[in-house]
């Protein structure tokens, strides 16, 4: 077991890396041919990261440890996510670690971290970032871990690996209206988690309107490639927990080599078409004023407050 | 679902690429590999220049293809596109914007004003050309210049 | 003494026990109170007699003396006293007129009754069966405390309910203990030394003992 | 006599020889002395804790100590773990108050004679055994607490109105406390704990919930829960900070002990309306709390809300605990206890470390306002960092230590369902929802409360002439840290003492958490949390991550640089966002929970009112249950007051007749009613 595993882990790790800025560059050209422009291609994110690997880093005065540290620690908390959830594999050597709540807690981490690096500059910007930052995924926190509640109930267990194995065995699970209330919640979270069009507008130069963005206007250079690709895997791995919850159709549940490269290429489809029908969407999609967006977690909280009513009354546990 | 609709009808509206300036990319601009983030400094523009470097950044001439991205902090970005002659008070805040642009960095002057300084040569309220006031790797003539010179200087910098 | 005729002389002490409380209620002259009071005094200690004679216990025969010195002795003794050193000697309209106040007292009996029947059922003895009397007694000298305007009948009914209370006592458990009835006493006793003073000052000061005088005791 | 027994008589004599010191010895030996002896009570708890979390009980009747009805001790696991936690935090603070007592005027004997007094009752509390001892201690611990409380009130004025709020709520709680403990010693028909649950089967219905109601408000205003929590953030702000140090991390712990002891341990469990009683308070009290501390500028009033949410975190445990085993599921019910005994000792470390480190902060710049403090990470470095830590702690996320507890807490209310009952399954997911959002805000505010405080540059005069602690409140402040440490990565060693605490308290001996990783073993429920191997993967990760970077980047030498002011002249401290700017996107969202008052006066020129020469703008967030709540209370109270006082008219008469009057309506009354 342990040889897949482990390169199932290994490779998770790797195509989340890698795989992270060629999504981004993927959804940035639908986007662009959408609007009728010609786009930068798919590969101009990984010429940025090259690009700020080369540039001189700059250490903003009078800032302190959280200022250089936020950057590493916001990669390094996706890619050990990364590493948890059974994107490729059910059955690896961290199976039995990747608990849901750790994983929403250890992105979470990322989220906290960036913000502390926000108010460390102490310059006007950051703080606002920081500030609403913090609002943002104050509020999403319960949405998040009611669909968690709703997607344990089935298996009994919030262990990702036991959900999706469970998941995988009868696909009826994911058709019923509990599944699908937890899927369109989790969905809305996840566009709020990583400031996705409706909540934040990842593309603006308008300070004012920024969030996710505000934060890191006083990085450049490497510590810059990290927070983008920080960001850009941090949508990877999301929109590869939802792939992975709500249609694992694929996935490797045992330990041999063919089903894993089989799964990830299947991942790798997966995420793509999930990617490409996020980017068409958001054309459609206006930002939300930072005070509507309340209303839209509020919703998304009540679509999994459902989906846990759904799934204690139906099937009556 | 109408938007969908005229989203299939109008389909690509960018311009065909134009063949890739032959002129060699500035020495600083070797490194960049392809992926330039311009910063865009008026330093006393009438905004002219604006309108076209907004054509220029638009779906027709569409900079983007080739790897230029606006950014709105200097610290992320390469080139500083200043349009405009640099005014008194305009003089010290271009200063400190490209001292805040790490390494590589490169000055990009757009239009007349900004080479000399063009209509308001002279002018009580004018500090000097951008020359003058920070070291420009690049520049682009015309007022206002088309947006097609300003896309081949952008491309001559990112070399794509 | 044979069991009817105690019996019968202990419901005439109580009568008069109560008879005296009344007649002080009817009664608006400060002098004749006292001697009443004197009178219901000599009551008293004839309830305690006659239960120490029954009982034959001799401690309760020295308390009923004690208390006829103190109670119908003693303390008129000084209140006379504090009549003689001059002001008035009627009682000035009380705030509830003599007829009313009769027809409260009627009523308090009555209260006393209803209120005792339970403890009377407890031990049906002669003595528990006077017991509504001490405590009728003690509610119309509080009713006397509370009408009257005189500071000297105040020191009346002040005494008058204690009066009640020690007959109540006796009657219920045939006395407290020597040690309680001494204490009990010597507090009458200082109560009433007291309330001579107050007389005497407020007599000093106001010219008369009418209690509505002291008005400063409020915000 | 065994280690319990010898522990504890150790704790007595120390804090007996500490408090003799601290009345005794002269100005600069007593602070030391009496800090040490202090540490040692501390202690001496902690190793009586933890010899009764290892299963040893032990008991103790002393007739002649107490008048009537003597002393009765008895220590089993449950009282162990809030013993050892006490214990702990007063070993911390003993070495902390060392420095901290130097400055104001904390070093006068009467200070340094009732810290140890107050320590030893949070000591002996949890060993009470008997009605009257744990009331003679409870009243002590009321007593010594506000003592210390109002040390500080010739210095300022809003310390003696603290203590006022502080004495009256812990008294009226008391005495909620005395009728309810009363009137099941007098159902039960004993007065000792062993009478009181053999007795507490036979009493009725209505005596076990009136009981229950009763002695649960009052434990629950110690505790700090919603409507009875008014004392928590005036008393803790004023008192010392090593005093809220004590109260917040162990002295409202006890609260939940009382809850715990009596509701599951002494009338063994109760009907299921208690528990969903106790759950809905605690679960309000959490996002309430948490709410206010959002919005608060004032560093010890936000910590102090912050022990407000966190104790309603653990109450939401309890009343799961309870209905679980009300509904007969009493493995489940374990694993909800267990959780709530973890949380309070995760509570309990790290909120005694951000009171020591708001303390020091105090202590340095002798400021406790957000919005002027700023800069201090280098002007304070250590503190900082150990802010840094407890605050980990606090935002409950995966290296620290509040993360393990909360998890555990999930787990329990998330596997709930399985208990039959539709109560049960609208009140899980709504309390899963309140834990999380409180989980969330938490985060915001301690990011608040280190980002606005220690980082960025100073907004103040005295925040700039900040200066590190000395050594003895760093090396306090260590303890706590590498408490704080030990939780978050090995939880599991707790496990077995939880485990027998909560079968002390009545509920199940199936082992639901084992320890080595906290596993998670019962029939329905399965999981596991290894916190170790992800504070380890965190690390790696990050060490192979800066690896990468640093190789495959060219210019490796970083450049100092001013900040980016958009050309406009350098940002001044004054730009930096503060605590109400942080806040006011939150404030703003849930304004109509939170009610924030403001008011703008302008004062014109005095020839024309069109211009305008001062503007005032003023904004507060008052405590909002306190005005629907409490105002109208003292409100009614004061008028009952006022129109008693047109009763006294001053006629003497008018008075005797009052007395007569209510005599004789009482014996007509005595009549009728026979």
């Amino acid at each position: 077991m342990s040889g897949a595993g482990a390169a199932a882990v290994v490779a998770q790790v790797v195509g989340v890396i890698a795989g992270a800025p060629l999504l981004a560059g993927l959804m940035r050209q639908v986007r662009a041919r959408m609007e009728g422009r010609a786009g930068a291609g798919v590969g101009q994110p990984w010429r940025d990261l090259r690009k700020l690997l080369r540039k001189e880093p700059i250490t903003a005065a009078g800032t302190g440890p959280a200022f250089r540290l936020a950057p590493l620690l916001l990669v390094d908390t996706t890619a050990v996510v990364a590493a948890l959830v059974p994107l490729a594999s059910t059955d690896t050597p961290v199976s039995d670690r990747a608990d849901l709540i750790v994983v929403v807690a250890v992105l979470a981490l990322g989220t906290v971290v960036l913000a502390l690096a926000g108010l460390d500059t102490g310059t006007a910007f950051g703080g606002m970032g920081a500030s609403r930052e913090m609002t943002v995924a104050a509020l999403v926190e319960p949405t998040i871990l009611l669909s968690v509640f709703a997607l344990s109930i089935p298996s009994g267990s919030t262990n990702l690996a036991a959900i999706v194995s469970g998941a995988v065995d009868d696909p009826a699970r994911l058709a019923s209206p509990a599944g699908l209330l937890a899927a369109a919640a989790l969905a809305v979270a996840v566009l709020a988690e990583t400031g996705r069009l409706p909540v934040d507008n990842p593309s603006t130069h308008l300070e004012l309107t920024m969030i996710h963005e505000a934060m890191t206007l006083e990085y450049s250079g490497p510590d810059l490639a990290l927070v983008e690709l920080g960001a850009q895997m941090r949508l990877t791995v999301l929109l590869g927990l939802l792939v992975s919850l709500f249609a694992p159709w694929g996935i490797a549940t045992t330990a041999s080599w063919g089903a894993l490269a089989l799964a990830l290429v299947l991942l790798a489809v997966k995420v793509t078409v999930l990617g490409a029908v996020l980017a068409a969407a958001e054309v459609f999609w206006a930002k939300v004023r930072l005070f509507r967006v309340p209303e839209l977690l509020a919703g998304s909280f009540l679509l999994a407050l459902l989906a846990v009513a759904a799934s204690f009354f139906l099937n009556g546990k | 679902m109408s938007l969908l609709r005229k989203i299939r009808d109008t389909g690509r509206v960018a311009e065909p690429a134009p063949p890739r300036p032959e002129q060699e990319p500035p020495a600083a601009a070797r490194e960049l590999g392809g992926s330039v983030q311009v910063r865009h400094v008026d330093a006393g523009s009438c905004n002219g220049c604006e309108i076209e470097i907004g054509a220029a950044f638009g779906p027709v001439y569409d900079a983007e293809r080739y790897g230029a991205r606006l950014v709105a902090s200097p610290r992320h970005a390469d080139v500083a596109m200043v349009t405009g002659p640099v005014t008194r008070n305009m003089a010290e805040p271009l200063r400190r914007t490209v001292a805040a642009m790490a390494q590589p960095r490169l000055v990009l002057a757009v239009g007349d004003c900004a080479m000399n300084c063009g209509e308001f040569a002279g002018g009580y309220g004018v500090e000097g050309a951008v020359g003058d006031v920070v070291p420009v790797d690049v520049s682009v003539a015309g007022c206002p210049p088309e947006p097609d010179k300003i896309v081949a200087a952008l491309r001559s910098v990112t070399g794509r | 003494m044979s069991d009817s005729a105690y019996t019968q002389l202990l419901d005439l002490a109580c009568g008069a026990f109560l008879l005296a409380a009344v007649v002080v209620l009817w009664r608006r002259d400060l002098a004749t109170a006292v001697r009443v009071f004197a009178l219901q005094g000599l009551a008293l200690a004839a309830v305690a007699a006659l239960l120490g004679a029954h009982e034959h216990r001799w401690d309760l025969l020295a308390v009923a003396a004690g208390i006829g010195v103190l109670r119908a002795w003693a303390l008129p003794a000084l209140m006379r006293r504090a009549l003689a050193a001059g002001g008035e000697a009627r009682e000035s309209q009380p705030l509830v007129n003599v007829t009313a106040s009769l027809l409260t007292a009627a009523a308090l009996t009555l209260l006393a009754y209803a209120v005792s029947r339970p403890l009377v059922a407890l031990n049906p003895t002669p003595a528990t069966r006077a017991l509504p009397v001490g405590l009728a007694v003690a509610l119309i000298g509080f009713f006397i405390l509370v009408t009257r305007r005189r500071a000297l009948s105040q020191v009346v009914g002040f005494l008058l309910l204690d009066n009640g209370i020690t007959a109540v006592a006796f009657l219920a458990a045939s006395g407290v203990p020597l040690i309680v009835e001494l204490g009990v006493s010597f507090d009458v006793l200082l109560a009433v030394l007291v309330l001579r003073i107050l007389t005497t000052r407020m007599r000093a000061v106001f010219g008369h003992t009418d209690i509505d005088d002291l008005r400063e005791l409020h915000d | 006599m065994n280690t319990v027994g010898a522990a504890l008589a150790a704790a007595v004599g120390f804090a007996a020889v500490a408090a003799a010191a601290g009345m005794w010895l002269p100005l600069r030996a007593r602070v030391p002395v009496a800090g040490a002896c202090t540490a040692a009570l501390g202690a001496a708890g902690l190793a009586a804790g933890v010899a009764a979390l290892g299963g040893r009980t032990w008991s103790a009747d002393l007739p002649d100590l107490l008048p009537l009805a003597g002393v009765h001790l008895a220590v089993d696991a449950l009282s162990g773990v809030f013993m050892a936690v006490a214990g702990a935090v007063v070993l911390a603070v003993g070495v902390y108050g060392i420095g901290y007592a130097g400055g104001h005027d904390l070093s006068s004997r009467g200070v340094q004679a009732v810290l140890p007094g107050f320590a030893l009752t949070l000591i002996l509390v949890p060993a009470a055994a008997s009605v009257s001892t744990f009331l003679a201690l409870w009243e002590l611990m009321a007593l010594t607490s506000l003592a210390l409380v109002v040390a500080e009130h010739r210095q300022r004025s809003a310390v003696r109105e603290a203590g006022l709020w502080y004495a009256v709520m812990t008294h009226m709680g008391l005495v909620l406390l005395l009728v309810g403990l009363a009137w099941f010693a007098a159902g039960a028909g004993g007065e000792s704990f062993p009478a009181l649950r053999a007795g507490a089967a036979a009493m009725s219905p209505t005596a076990r919930n009136s009981v229950f109601v009763l002695a649960g408000l009052g434990f629950a205003s110690k505790a700090g829960m919603v409507p009875l929590h008014a004392w928590l953030p005036r008393a803790h702000p004023e008192a010392p900070s090593h005093v809220s140090a004590l109260m917040s991390a162990a002295m409202v712990n006890l609260g939940v002990y009382g809850i715990i002891r009596l509701g599951l341990d002494l009338l063994g469990g109760g009907p299921r309306w208690w528990w969903w009683l106790v759950l809905a308070t605690g679960a309000v009290s959490a996002v309430y709390g948490i709410l206010q501390a959002a919005v608060a500028t004032d560093l010890k009033r936000l910590l102090a809300y912050s022990t407000s949410e966190n104790l309603g975190l653990v109450l939401v445990g309890v009343g799961a605990a309870g209905m679980f085993n009300a509904a007969g599921d009493r493995p489940l019910a374990a694993l909800a206890l267990a959780a709530a005994l973890l949380h309070t000792v995760n509570h309990a470390a790290f909120k005694a470390l951000l009171f020591c480190a708001a303390g020091s902060v105090l202590h340095a710049t002798g400021l406790r306002d957000l919005d002027k403090l700023g800069g201090l990470r280098a002007r304070m470095p250590v503190t900082a960092g150990l802010f840094a830590v407890a605050a980990l702690g606090a935002v409950a996320l995966p290296p620290g230590n509040g993360f393990t507890s909360e998890w555990l807490l999930l787990q329990a209310l998330m596997h709930g369902l399985a208990v039959p009952g539709v109560s049960t399954a609208i009140v899980l997911p709504v309390a899963v929802a309140a834990i999380a959002l409180s989980a969330g805000l938490a985060a915001a505010v301690f990011v608040k409360a280190l980002g606005v405080g220690f980082f960025a540059r100073p907004r103040s005069t005295q925040a700039a002439g900040a200066h590190e602690s000395p050594p003895t409140m760093l090396a306090g402040m260590g303890l706590l840290a590498l408490a704080c440490a030990a939780l978050a990565l090995a939880p599991g060693a707790l496990a077995p003492g939880l485990v027998r605490a909560g079968a002390a308290a009545g509920l199940s001996d199936v082992r639901p958490v084992s320890g080595e990783g906290l596993q998670l073993r019962l029939t329905q429920v399965s999981g596991s949390l290894w916190p170790l191997w992800i504070a380890g993967a965190l690390a790696v990760m990050m060490a192979a991550v800066s690896g990468l970077t640093r190789g495959l980047s060219r210019r490796r030498r970083r450049t100092q640089a001013r900040l980016w002011d958009c050309g406009g002249g350098a940002p001044t401290p004054r730009m930096a966002y503060t605590a109400t700017s942080f806040a006011e996107p939150l404030q703003r969202v849930f304004d109509d929970v939170l009610a924030p008052e403001q008011d703008v006066d302008v004062t014109p020129v005095r020839e024309s009112a069109y211009l305008v020469e001062r503007v005032r703008f003023h904004s507060r967030v008052p405590d909002r249950i306190e005005h629907r709540l409490y105002r109208p209370v003292l409100n009614g109270l004061s008028n009952l007051g006022i129109a008693a006082r047109r009763l006294a008219t001053g006629s003497v008469h008018a008075y005797l007749g009052y007395g007569f009057c209510t005599l004789v309506t009482l014996l007509v009354v005595l009549a009728v009613m026979q």
